[in-house]
């Protein structure tokens, strides 16, 4: 008989309570217990950083995490990275502008892992930009798209702040 | 790829964790999981039970011991990165931890995960062989302390028991006029190395009065280069020294796989002691 | 009519969607009653099957069938057909889509398990006790066609699947009256496909309703939907196929797989949607890969570096078994003589199965290799000759008088491959300026003198894109005025909804927002082809701006009717038909389409069709040829081995760019994808053809922290062959990366005398080179 | 991949060959195997465990003595068998040779082992499991040694000229003796000086 938990977490600041199988990742329970498909699962061996999620504000690879270890913990998903009203965050709309994405698989993990980098680095090089995402592949753009947007979005930031 | 089916436990102290090793056969531990996920995910380790030891209060966290730092077996590398302690005795520890995997990994990643995994290539192992580390293992029988050199039994094999636990790790701290040096050599950024070096140098006088150095990825565990560093003591810290010990470097044992030989890593193991002694005789900083 | 968009930096429509997690990929997609299924692999790379025992499996619970070859029938025990015959196919071994009673390569499907879940799938994987009786198996490209190397399959007398030749001009001639004749052999290595996102599929079949219905993450649903029609032997009426959003493509997800025929046909056996989501474990060995090719050429050039002849012969590693016709050698013959004259050439290439996944074009197809293997020779002339890279470059280019150019060489089908337009030599003299060509000397001398070593590497490329013959569009105004865009052609990131609402927006006068776009539906487009070889701006582009540009002379001979207004007064804007001089006077294209609805308020003129709608198949007249030229800095580290790129310089030109934003981000990510090939990317097999880089800590994709800025500038040199003067874009700067990489290697090490004669280049092999020089040198 | 190893027996050929067709008897020899099943007079059933770093293995199997040529004093006997989990599976076919050495005997053995599945597709542990391999049947010889060896006068100083032994791989660190034909240990310790022979870069990489 499978082992299972009964689980409780916050996700994009909703409480969501569900019971699950132990073994379950806390990606595939996003993506499937959940329905936020947002987040994607590229190489389930915690490289290629397409699944990375914020817990607790930390970015982490939900491949690398059961579900049941999220209990009573809170997660970002990319889903919840908009302005409340719907309006695209900084880095998004920096990456919109900087033709940061093309097939857009590795984007959530991208945009995850960088909001989480530019709230510890708010002034960051080019070489911290790319040493940052190094822990995330992109196959379609060839990263510059995704640099720029990153450093544009940084500025940004520190503006609004 | 997902895991096996397995019965996963969740015990709140380190002594429920031994009992539940003690009770089950085939029984994985589960601590930062950035290693044993992936190879439950690949079902590369099918174990019957995961014993996750992240709701264990006491066993992760970072002291000044004085002589020594007391470093929690649970502590998070990105935790490691960021200790004012670690940072003013032993600072080669976060240079070093720059190059384990990328942040999202380290804020996950314990030290002890890191120790018990035990690959050879990982720079932890290198690091605490390098200050011939303490560790504290918890058993059946109470604890017992392990010097780092008698840790790593064989390839990713470390001398801890079905039943124990790797609880802490106690760093001496180096005194005196030292200074570090971390360099390694891998494709690409956050790879495991192929071979990685870390030195430590103290300098009295214009002469090395105490040199440690240790070579990761080049062998099936971490190595001490304790001819160099016998060799490097009374002389002056300079460009032939270095070279001398770097020619040391290319007579140890390494071993071949699929991407490189023995020789080539022997290659490397030299080029990288020569310069991470230069780099530790460069930050010389009077404390540390 | 001014085409407002065309040529503007329009943010990509797709984005907003995709940058909130919003976008819908195969694993994204659910259906009331689906199960899960995992394929059972061959776990060794040659093997009969000697019997298959699912009963353990079977039992256990959650699991609802096990499907293995024995299954499936007779009616679908026949092997999968050929994708692009071609003659010079001497042995046409296709797969079944669960092996019968030989596997060929690790990694081949063997059986299905279908279950509650794919985890439940994946446990009853293990309890399947299939007994199979190894047999020897043929791994080495170079040695596969030796007498006593073992065969790639059981029923066969040699591994040799077929032969091709690229010859013209008077080769005998040129070598004779040639001052120097130098010759060269290497390797080449191209990786796999490797999408963030892996393949998947997912089937249901209505046999009563619908049909078969595929989702599937591909590049071609119209080749998949042919393929899988004909292998299953009904009407392509009642298989549709569907490509959501795609998480990049580059070539391996353009075939028809074995798992798109088992998952079809489990979900009709199991009466319910089924859904496989290739793992990347399984992407390593089930997904089309490119691998080795093997070239041993002669050049034959006068004293001042003009080069005469080409010849030689090419080995090519073809895989286990023919998915893709010879696409990959084809492609690899069709660019000699790249961007040179070159009078005579002569390659002779040998197909050569072996027990490997499989082989397929990955991002640029053979042309990465043919481009490379001429830059190669043209390296070699000027090392042996003594002559600046660029300046022996200048003296063989294909000149402006000379276009329309034609090679020699064939295209697919025998077409002759003409070269349209180019300035190759300006196109050279914008890198090297971009790149600071001229003062590179001073900066290798200065770095040298801090004992580091620099090196500099030129590479020019050709491209034939735009493959045709058509990739149509149908535009058509709907009652609410806005305007319903439709095409085959699917987008694994390219942007082609940005792109085609642009030009059909420009042309129809309406907002690009507007624009209702859908694509890679065959039952919402039935005529399409697919989204390979940088085809599909040179084919859609036309088709797109030919439809809009119908409905435009449609909707503003209706208003005339309706308006009571000469046509030569009228104009639309933002959806509205205004008459010139009479602000007043107007009707929306909205109110156009209501008055051609039967029933409406309004009276449908005489001779108008009942619909504002146009379907154009306009699309080029031949393969418009796209060219670039690149410069690759880079330092060397003799202590390592390791290479790193300083800086990456391209000067490209793909005619006239719909949207310069897009065509720049697929140059950079083009060129990392080169360098990957150069540095980095090695699948490596064992001698007993078992895959040993099964994970991405072994198998090395680009990363940023490795990666160079690219600095990119373009020359716009109008197509003749099409009606908005363009080219394809994809894959110039996949295609000369590797040679400006290597160039520029051997350039930083020219002191050691270092050759290279393969890539990826790995600093091990550096080190052992730069060892033997140096130890030359002491000498 | 290939391996061969020989160790002489200090028991006359005649002596020697029974003991080598004794199955029950030499099973237990092979390191961390147990003998479960006597299926038929030749055929056998067993499991072998085997241990690499985080990574145990327990393959389940047949071996079958498939050819016994009595006059030239060969038998070969082939064994396969699948890790219990499917993470892979080995299979080797063995070939025994027993020649006279003066009033001893030599026991020539050849042996070709494939790897299959996942465990034989992780290249940073690739030569690793080529030296595993080499161990189990260097272990094997050493322990059938040792068995001989008692059943013998005692005076069992067989020497052996295994292509990997334990003294070849002498390190600081003692390694379990795993010359002693002690199962509960032979598995983790052919491991151990599997990894003293990869120290020594006795096998290559083939990339």
């Amino acid at each position: 008989m499978a082992d299972t938990r009964d689980i409780e977490l916050t996700v994009n600041g909703e409480s969501h309570a569900a019971n699950v199988e132990t073994r379950t990742s806390l990606g595939d329970f996003l993506r499937h217990g959940l329905d936020l498909t947002g987040t994607h699962m590229g190489c389930e061996h915690g490289v290629c950083g397409a699944c990375t999620v914020l817990v607790d504000g930390e970015a982490v690879r939900s491949c690398l995490m059961l579900a049941v270890q999220a209990n009573g913990h809170d997660v970002t998903t990319v889903e919840g990275l908009a302005e409340d009203d719907g309006t695209l965050g900084a880095l998004q709309a920096a990456f919109w502008k900087h033709h940061g994405l093309q097939c857009g698989f590795c984007t959530p993990g991208m945009l995850t892992s960088l909001t989480a980098f530019l709230r510890d680095n708010p002034d960051p090089s080019e070489r911290d930009v790319r040493e940052a995402i190094s822990g995330n592949i992109c196959r379609c753009t060839g990263y510059q798209g995704i640099v720029d947007a990153a450093l544009d979005a940084a500025k940004t930031m520190q503006q609004g702040s | 790829m997902k895991p096996a089916p397995f019965t996963y436990h969740d015990p709140t102290t380190a002594d429920e964790a031994v009992a539940l090793l003690a009770t089950h056969e085939d029984a994985k531990i589960l601590a930062g999981g950035q290693s044993l996920m992936p190879m439950l995910n690949m079902r590369f380790v099918v174990p019957d039970h995961v014993i996750d030891l992240n709701r264990i209060d006491g066993i992760a966290g970072i002291r000044d011991g004085g002589d020594s730092i007391e470093i929690g077996a649970m502590t998070r590398q990105r935790d490691l990165m960021g200790d004012d302690v670690i940072a003013a005795k032993a600072p080669i520890i976060p240079a070093a931890l720059h190059w384990v995997g990328h942040f999202q990994t380290r804020n996950r990643g314990t030290i002890g995960g890191s120790l018990c995994h035990l690959d050879p290539a990982a720079e932890l192992p290198c690091l605490m062989a390098l200050y011939d580390a303490e560790l504290t293992v918890q058993g059946p029988e109470g604890e017992r302390k392990v010097p780092f050199a008698e840790w790593p039994l064989a390839y990713m094999l470390p001398s801890i028991g079905p039943d124990e636990l790797l609880t802490g790790v106690s760093v001496p701290r180096w005194g005196g006029n030292t200074g570090h040096g971390f360099v390694e050599f891998a494709r690409r950024h956050g790879d495991f190395a192929i071979v990685a070096a870390a030195a430590l140098l103290t300098v009295d006088g214009g002469k090395i009065t105490r040199a440690a150095i240790s070579i990761g990825g080049a062998d099936v565990r971490p190595i001490r280069l304790t001819e160099a560093e016998t060799a490097l003591v009374g002389a002056a810290p300079d460009a032939d020294a270095f070279k001398a010990a770097a020619e040391i470097a290319r007579g140890i044992e390494a071993m071949s796989d699929a991407y490189v030989t023995s020789a080539y890593r022997q290659r490397l193991a030299a080029t990288l002691v020569e310069r991470a002694l230069s780099a530790a005789a460069s930050n010389l900083n009077g404390s540390a | 009519m001014a085409v407002r968009y065309l040529g503007a930096e329009v943010q990509r429509m797709e984005d907003p969607r995709l940058l909130t997690g919003h976008g819908r990929y195969v694993d994204d997609i659910t259906m009331e009653g689906m199960l899960h299924a995992a394929f059972l692999r061959a776990p060794m790379a040659h093997a009969k099957i000697r019997s298959i025992d699912a009963s353990r499996a079977t039992a256990l619970p959650g699991v609802h069938r096990v499907i293995t070859h024995a299954d499936l029938g007779a009616k679908y025990s026949h092997r999968m057909n050929q994708l692009y015959p071609a003659p010079v196919i001497e042995q046409d071994k296709t797969q079944y889509p669960l092996a019968k009673d030989e596997v060929c390569y690790v990694g081949e499907a063997v059986a299905i398990v279908v279950a509650d879940s794919r985890a439940i799938a994946e446990d009853a994987l293990a309890l399947i006790d299939v007994d199979y009786e190894a047999l020897p198996a043929v791994v080495n490209v170079l040695t596969a066609l030796d007498d006593d190397a073992p065969l790639a399959h059981a029923d066969t007398t040699s591994n040799l699947m077929g032969q091709m030749r690229s010859s013209f001009g008077d080769i005998e001639e040129s070598f004779a009256k040639a001052d120097h004749v130098f010759s060269a052999a290497f390797m080449q290595h191209r990786g796999g496909c490797h999408s963030m996102e892996t393949r998947g599929v997912i089937a249901r079949d209505d046999p009563w309703g619908d049909g078969l219905t595929l989702w599937t993450s591909a590049q071609s649903p119209y080749l998949i939907r042919r393929a899988l029609a004909t292998w299953l032997g009904e009407s392509e009426e009642r298989v549709r196929v569907i490509a959501p959003d795609v998480g990049g493509g580059f070539g391996p997800k353009a075939g028809f797989y074995p798992e798109e025929a088992a998952i079809s046909l489990a979900a009709r056996i199991m009466k319910c949607p089924v859904k496989w989501i290739e793992d990347r474990r399984e992407h390593f060995v089930s997904t089309t890969t490119q691998r080795d090719q093997h070239w041993d050429l002669e050049v034959a050039c006068t004293a001042e570096g003009k080069i005469l002849g080409l010849r030689g012969k090419v080995t090519h590693e073809n895989g286990a078994y023919v998915p893709y016709g010879i696409l990959l050698p084809n492609s690899s013959l069709t660019p000699l003589p790249g961007a040179y004259s070159i009078p005579a050439i002569d390659v002779r290439v040998d197909i050569v199965f072996t027990n490997t996944v499989p082989n397929s074009p990955v991002r640029g197809a053979g042309r990465p290799c043919g481009i490379y293997a001429v830059e190669r020779m043209v390296q070699v002339v000027s090392r042996e000759l003594g002559i600046d890279p660029a300046e022996v470059r200048r003296r063989n280019y294909v000149r402006p008088d000379q276009m329309p150019y034609e090679t020699g060489a064939k295209l697919r089908g025998g077409v002759p491959c003409i070269y349209d337009s180019g300035d190759y030599g300006a196109l050279l003299e914008k890198v090297l300026e971009l790149s600071d060509y001229n003062s590179f000397k001073e900066r290798q001398a200065a770095a040298r003198a801090e004992g580091r070593y620099l090196g500099i590497g030129v590479s020019s490329c050709i491209e034939d894109t735009g493959m045709g013959p058509y990739e149509g569009t149908t535009v058509r105004v709907e009652s609410s005025g806005k305007v319903a865009v439709r095409t085959g052609a699917a987008s694994q990131g390219q942007g082609h909804h940005t792109m085609i609402a642009m030009i059909v927006a420009g042309n129809l006068g309406v907002k690009p927002e507007d624009i209702l776009f859908e694509s890679a539906d065959t039952a919402k487009f039935s005529h399409g082809v697919g989204t390979i070889g940088s085809r599909v701006a040179a084919n859609v582009g036309p088709s797109a701006h030919d439809a809009a540009f119908q409905v435009r002379e449609k909707a503003l001979k209706l208003a005339a009717e309706v308006l009571e207004a000469a046509e030569a007064d009228l104009d639309i804007e933002d959806g509205v038909v205004r008459v010139n001089g009479a602000p007043d006077v107007s009707i929306s294209l909205g109110e156009l389409a209501v008055q051609l609805t039967p029933m409406s308020a309004g009276r449908v003129p005489a001779g108008f069709d009942p619909v504002l709608e146009a379907t154009s198949f306009d699309g080029s007249s031949g393969s418009p040829i796209a060219c670039g030229s690149n410069v690759a800095e880079v330092e060397v580290d003799p202590g390592t081995g390791e290479v790193r790129v300083l800086r990456y310089s391209v000067a490209h030109d793909c005619g006239v760019m719909i949207n310069p934003k897009v065509v720049h981000g697929q140059i950079v990510g083009g060129v990392v994808h080169g360098i990957g090939n150069a540095l980095f990317e090695r699948m490596i097999y064992d001698d007993q053809g078992q895959p040993l880089t099964m994970n991405y800590g072994e198998y090395l994709l680009p990363l940023a922290s490795e990666m160079p800025r690219v600095d990119v500038t373009h020359m716009e040199t109008p197509s003749p062959l099409n009606s908005l003067g363009v080219k394809g874009a994809g894959e110039g700067g996949t295609i000369p990366a590797a040679a400006a990489i290597v160039a520029a290697i051997e350039n930083a090490l020219t002191e050691f005398g270092v050759e290279i004669d393969y890539y990826p280049v790995d600093p091990q092999k550096l080190t052992e080179l730069i060892d033997a020089g140096a130890a030359q040198a002491a000498e | 991949m290939q391996l061969e190893n020989s160790f002489t027996v200090p028991a006359p050929p005649d002596v020697a060959w029974d003991i080598l067709l004794d199955v029950p008897r030499i099973a237990p020899c092979m390191p961390g195997a147990e003998l479960t099943e006597t299926v038929g007079e030749r055929t056998y059933k067993g499991n072998a465990k085997l241990r690499v770093g985080p990574v145990s293995l327990t393959f389940s199997g047949e071996a079958e003595i498939t050819e016994i040529d009595t006059a030239a004093r060969v038998a070969t006997v082939q064994a396969k068998g699948n890790d219990t989990k499917g993470r892979g599976a080995a299979s080797a076919t063995v070939v025994f040779k027993l020649v006279a050495d003066g009033d001893a005997s030599r026991v020539d053995i050849t042996s070709d082992i494939d790897l299959t599945g996942s465990i034989a597709q992780y290249g940073r542990a690739s030569g690793l499991i080529d030296a595993i391999a080499g161990q189990i049947i260097s272990d094997f010889a050493k322990n059938l040694e040792a068995e001989i060896g008692s059943a013998g006068d005692g005076a069992a100083e067989a020497s052996a000229s295994a292509a990997q032994t334990a003294d070849t791989a002498a390190t600081p660190t003692a390694a379990p003796d795993a010359a002693a034909p002690d199962n509960a240990i032979s598995g983790i310790s052919l491991f151990f000086r599997a990894l003293w022979s990869m120290i020594r870069g006795a096998f290559g990489g083939k990339a």
